[in-house]
């Protein structure tokens, strides 16, 4: 993926969430949403070491996730808005979205509930000899459910092509990593599967990407999986009307002093990638992208409600 | 008298019955400094701290049986489980361990499992699921199902201080629901006793949680068209008490049985079964089930709306069965 | 013809299955040079290699959903839950996952779960339970249950071949069962169309799994006392073949419905609901279930004896049935 | 614990499993059990180093543990023959005894599901400060489980004196430890979770007493969990009538000549606790105790099999 096309990812991942909350505190969309304000380097810095060919599950908090796969946005959207247009014609909501078309096998609001899934979707690759690898994301809380263990002890067991990305955002909820994992270096756990347990600063783009690239090539080579742990910070609240009230406000600016977009552009702008202009240029092409995702789905029509039942089998 | 909301009487008679009982402690995820995912524990782990109000990881299947071996050695759990969905983690120890441990090992086991079941808020089909079916088939789980604040205090008071385990409802549509109660909390309510919630002589609606809610709606609707709609509200759907539902049965001829969860395979069949076993000369018709779609909770809001029962459905098939 | 057992017969299945279509391929703990722990896999290792029979930690809720992603990535795993029982630790995975994938995401998720349900060896309480209960009022998942040999083979191929997920059960006390079938496996069972397995006037019997053969053994007995008692297998819970069930209790009039597991909450209560609804005027009597005891499956031997529906339970009943 | 206390628990464990093997092949008994010949060096080497307050949990092969903790043979061997004398009076069988009047809890059939329970044991002495340490024992396989990695977690999290033991005996059912575990060592798995992790020769009595005195010494101060690998060999079939196709009797007899009773009478022999005559009583001793308890078991009567569903709750 090129440097430029990452960016403007990142900043349709931002706007896209912002715009979620904006239109929850509207009224416009209903339901509940988690969005990833903050850690959209980890997003983007696994899509763009992956392959066309490669396969991604996400978690609750998975719209940019979804996005740097290659969603479109105005669908995503649409989801929100619970529209016939929706990748899940409104039945998903921002949880339950699925696109296999471009490798994107999605969550199900269940916390960890994807690790096996990429797991298996990893099987399926060894088994047909595809090449592919799943890049699995899940949260520091995630990590703390059986699924988890078991899942990475038949994946270690098996060598199975499958990358565990943990985004460390520094919370589960309200409970802090610290409070959550006893020892609160996801990176550790590896060390029980016998594979390899790596640490990157997730705010940092080239970082992640990197540090995924060479696992994605050692997994394709037949070398098994490996655990990624991207530190980053949640900058939102949890997920809609959470008023924070486990961290302190001080926190939560240093915490957007390291804010993993304006620290690209500024990266950018050191190595003469983008001026000021471009910088404009740029946020205001996402911006509008955003703007007639919005459009698209608050036109979309609402999705048939009959003839529902007669849907549920394949 | 004063007006409470749903909410705020189960944090209430959380807190007194802490304050009674020092064995009782709380235990589930952020429901410390965040209160719970629904507000219900806010600011208990001020007045209790936090190793009677107990964060956990993510980890349902652990902290419920963490309850279980606590309770065994004679503590009295309360556990949260978020949404009623995520308790599907935990039906091994619920199922395997907690069920198992009266009838089999003959110890007492008294620990509540406190979660929000049921739809409408569009939060998407592994939010919204209303799983009381996955325990009411298995002996050795009591279940409570409160429709209002007054039960869900009394209930709740009681399954504390039960020495089972207990499934404690609590549907997330209730929680705003403002009540009428006394300034004090009402005494505990005995486990297996339905409640006629309103009296009627037409036609019999029996129903549990937040359906026995909108029960007590449509009957006053239906009070207006001269349809006069007796609502058992089962308060406890194990035990059962399928006496006051067939006596009722008996007197009405005619039975409705509401669920929120899908049609098939749900708890209403077990009521129409046994109404249909004891009330058999007496029915003018066979019994209904009202229920919801045969299809996981879609989240878009009318998607939605057309998988669970409602009002309307509750008026219309009301009518039907006083025509026939 | 020639004479099989039960648990020959799946093994047969699967291999034939394996040998057809190279993304099926089986995954469970202990399948391999072990076998299973009743022995159906043994020898399919060998034949088939150890990626197509793959062995497993213990790790019941990973091993599901590792088969759920491959399913949806187009593989067709055949999973063993080795007892049922064990099936509490996967309810996440199926009920949040499986269920969901086709109505929620549009996918496709073809993947079966076989596994032993049942009581009658002494194994205890949490290694005979019969658990379709927790999946029959889960839209979103089929359940076949099989009681003898040819259709147990014609359900599998047909559950294999599903686009959907299907819970398949193998009542243990079926497995070393011989039973007379043609040379040659038979064709695909279609889901859905209950068997007549024996044609009666006088009463209709619905059962499935071990209870639809004892049944049948049940009406071979009431034969000898002119009473002609209709059996009808189940084949599939879900979907569930109404029809054939409400048209023979609308010629007998009389019905009671089999259930090995514990009688409240059960299936038995949806069909019995099901069966008044629509058999209300041509029903003599009440439909009766006759039930497991609502307690966990004891392991002494007369314990369990007592707790679970005899031959004699049945004839009793029937000719109760008749009586009236 | 006594050493010839000890030493006779290991022959009563042996004896009586070997005459549950017996009992299974006469039909006398029926259902299933699975014996633990072999591992008595784990079962009583744990129990020698715990107190009278302290707690246990077993697995599905639990025997050994009951008869260490200090069980009646005969009321664990009624429960066996499914009479009234037994521990469960019948209902349970051999995975479901449990007798908390000496700190015994039980196991439930399921792999891995006491693993919580021994932790919330452990959560009710800490907030008793009852000064109880609860061993949790679990096999290999049960490792696997995800409920171990949850459990562990929260155990160290809050630093409940809970002591989990794994009985490494080589196999889960048919499974070798390193088909099963990516990384074989289970303690290893520890520092996931922050907490040491030991391995002991599992069939040297003095060897587990002592890791696991210290072990519950430091848990009993306060200083939490900690994870103990014992590394044993399970001589006899998984269950009965388990041909063992997936080991060779060679493995078998190389196991057998490390007979964790053998080894210990030797050690006894050359320090001078015991001689060939005292062995001989010993061993008689031992073997007329489970004559006796088998007779008691075989003439107690049957439970009474009505009024079962009276009995639900408490
Ligand atoms: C099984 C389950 N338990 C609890 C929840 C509620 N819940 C949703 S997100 C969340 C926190 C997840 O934390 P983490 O894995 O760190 O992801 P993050 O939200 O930080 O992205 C919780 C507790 C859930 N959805 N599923
Ligand atoms: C949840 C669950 N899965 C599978 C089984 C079947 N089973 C009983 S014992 C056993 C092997 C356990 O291995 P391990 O934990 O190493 O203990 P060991 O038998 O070696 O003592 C298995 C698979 C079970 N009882 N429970
Ligand atoms: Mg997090
Ligand atoms: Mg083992």
């Amino acid at each position: 993926m090129e440097t430029l096309k990452a960016y403007s990812l990142m900043l349709t991942i931002r706007f896209f969430e912002e715009a979620i909350e904006r239109l929850f505190l509207e009224g416009r969309v209903m339901g509940t949403a988690h969005t990833c304000i903050g850690q959209e380097a980890v997003a983007v810095g696994v899509a763009a070491a992956l392959d066309a060919r490669d396969a991604m599950t996400t978690t609750h908090r998975g719209h940019g996730h979804f996005l740097a796969r290659g969603a479109d946005a105005g669908r995503a959207m649409a989801e929100l808005f619970g529209r016939a247009t929706g990748y899940s014609r409104g039945r998903g909501g921002s949880q339950m979205m699925m696109d296999p078309s471009i490798g994107f096998y999605g969550a199900n609001g269940i916390t960890g509930g994807s690790i096996p899934f990429a797991t298996g979707l990893a099987l399926d690759a060894q088994m047909r000899g595809s090449g592919r690898v799943t890049a699995c994301f899940f949260g520091d809380g995630a990590s703390n459910q059986g699924v988890f263990h078991e899942s990475l002890n038949i994946a270690a067991l098996w060598k199975l092509p499958v990358l565990f990305i943990a985004e460390n955002n520094g919370y589960a909820m309200s409970t802090a990593t610290a409070q959550g994992l006893a020892n609160p270096h996801i990176a550790d756990r590896a060390a029980s599967y016998g594979i390899p347990g790596i640490r990157v600063d997730g705010n940092d783009f080239c970082a992640v990407r990197d540090a995924v690239a060479s696992l994605a090539a050692d997994a394709r080579d037949g070398n098994g999986p490996a655990l990624l742990e991207c530190t980053t910070y949640r900058l939102s609240g949890h997920s809609r009307g959470d008023p924070r009230v486990y961290r302190t406000r001080d926190e939560e600016s240093a915490a957007w002093s390291k804010d993993p977009i304006l620290r690209f552009e500024a990266q950018l702008k050191a190595d003469g990638t983008l001026d000021d202009d471009a910088i404009l240029m740029h946020r205001e092409n996402a911006r509008s992208h955003i703007d007639a995702a919005v459009r698209f789905a608050e036109t979309s029509p609402l999705p048939p409600h009959t003839g529902l039942t007669d849907d549920l089998f394949a | 008298m004063r007006t409470i909301t749903f909410t705020q009487i189960i944090r209430e008679t959380l807190a007194a019955e802490l304050r009674r009982d020092p064995s009782v402690f709380l235990m589930g995820e952020d429901i410390g400094v965040y209160g719970g995912a629904f507000g219900v524990t806010r600011g208990l782990i001020e007045e209790f701290g936090p190793g009677r109000v107990r964060d956990t990881p993510i980890s349902e299947q652990a902290l419920t049986g963490i309850a279980i071996g606590a309770a065994v050695a004679g503590q009295r759990p309360v556990i949260e489980i978020m949404f009623m969905d995520f308790i599907t983690l935990a039906v091994d120890q619920l199922v395997n361990m907690a069920a198992k441990v009266h009838p089999i090992y003959g110890q007492a086991c008294p620990l509540v499992i406190r979660t929000p079941p049921g739809g409408g808020r569009g939060y998407g089909a592994t939010h919204s699921q209303s799983l009381e079916r996955l325990f009411a088939g298995v002996p050795g789980i009591k279940i409570a199902a409160p429709s209002n604040a007054a039960d869900a205090s009394g209930l709740l008071q009681t399954a504390i201080r039960d020495n089972n385990p207990v499934l404690f409802l609590e549907h997330k549509l209730l929680y705003p629901q403002r009540f009428e109660v006394d300034d004090e909390l009402p005494p505990p309510i005995p486990f297996g006793r339905a409640k006629v919630a309103r009296a009627g002589r037409d036609l019999t609606i029996v129903a549990w949680s937040h359906m026995a809610w909108v029960a007590q709606h449509a009957a006053a609707k239906l009070a207006a068209e001269d349809i006069e709609a007796e609502v058992i509200d089962l308060l406890t759907l194990n035990p059962l008490d399928i006496d006051t539902i067939v006596s009722s049965a008996k007197r009405t001829g005619r039975v409705m049985v509401l669920e929120e969860g899908p049609k098939t395979g749900g708890f209403a069949a077990e009521i129409a079964a046994q109404v249909a076993e004891h009330a058999y000369e007496y029915l003018e018709q066979p019994v209904r089930r009202l229920a919801g779609a045969d299809f996981p909770v879609p989240s878009a809001k009318n998607l939605e709306a057309a998988c669970l029962p409602s009002l309307n459905d509750i008026l219309a098939l009301a009518r039907e069965l006083v025509q026939n």
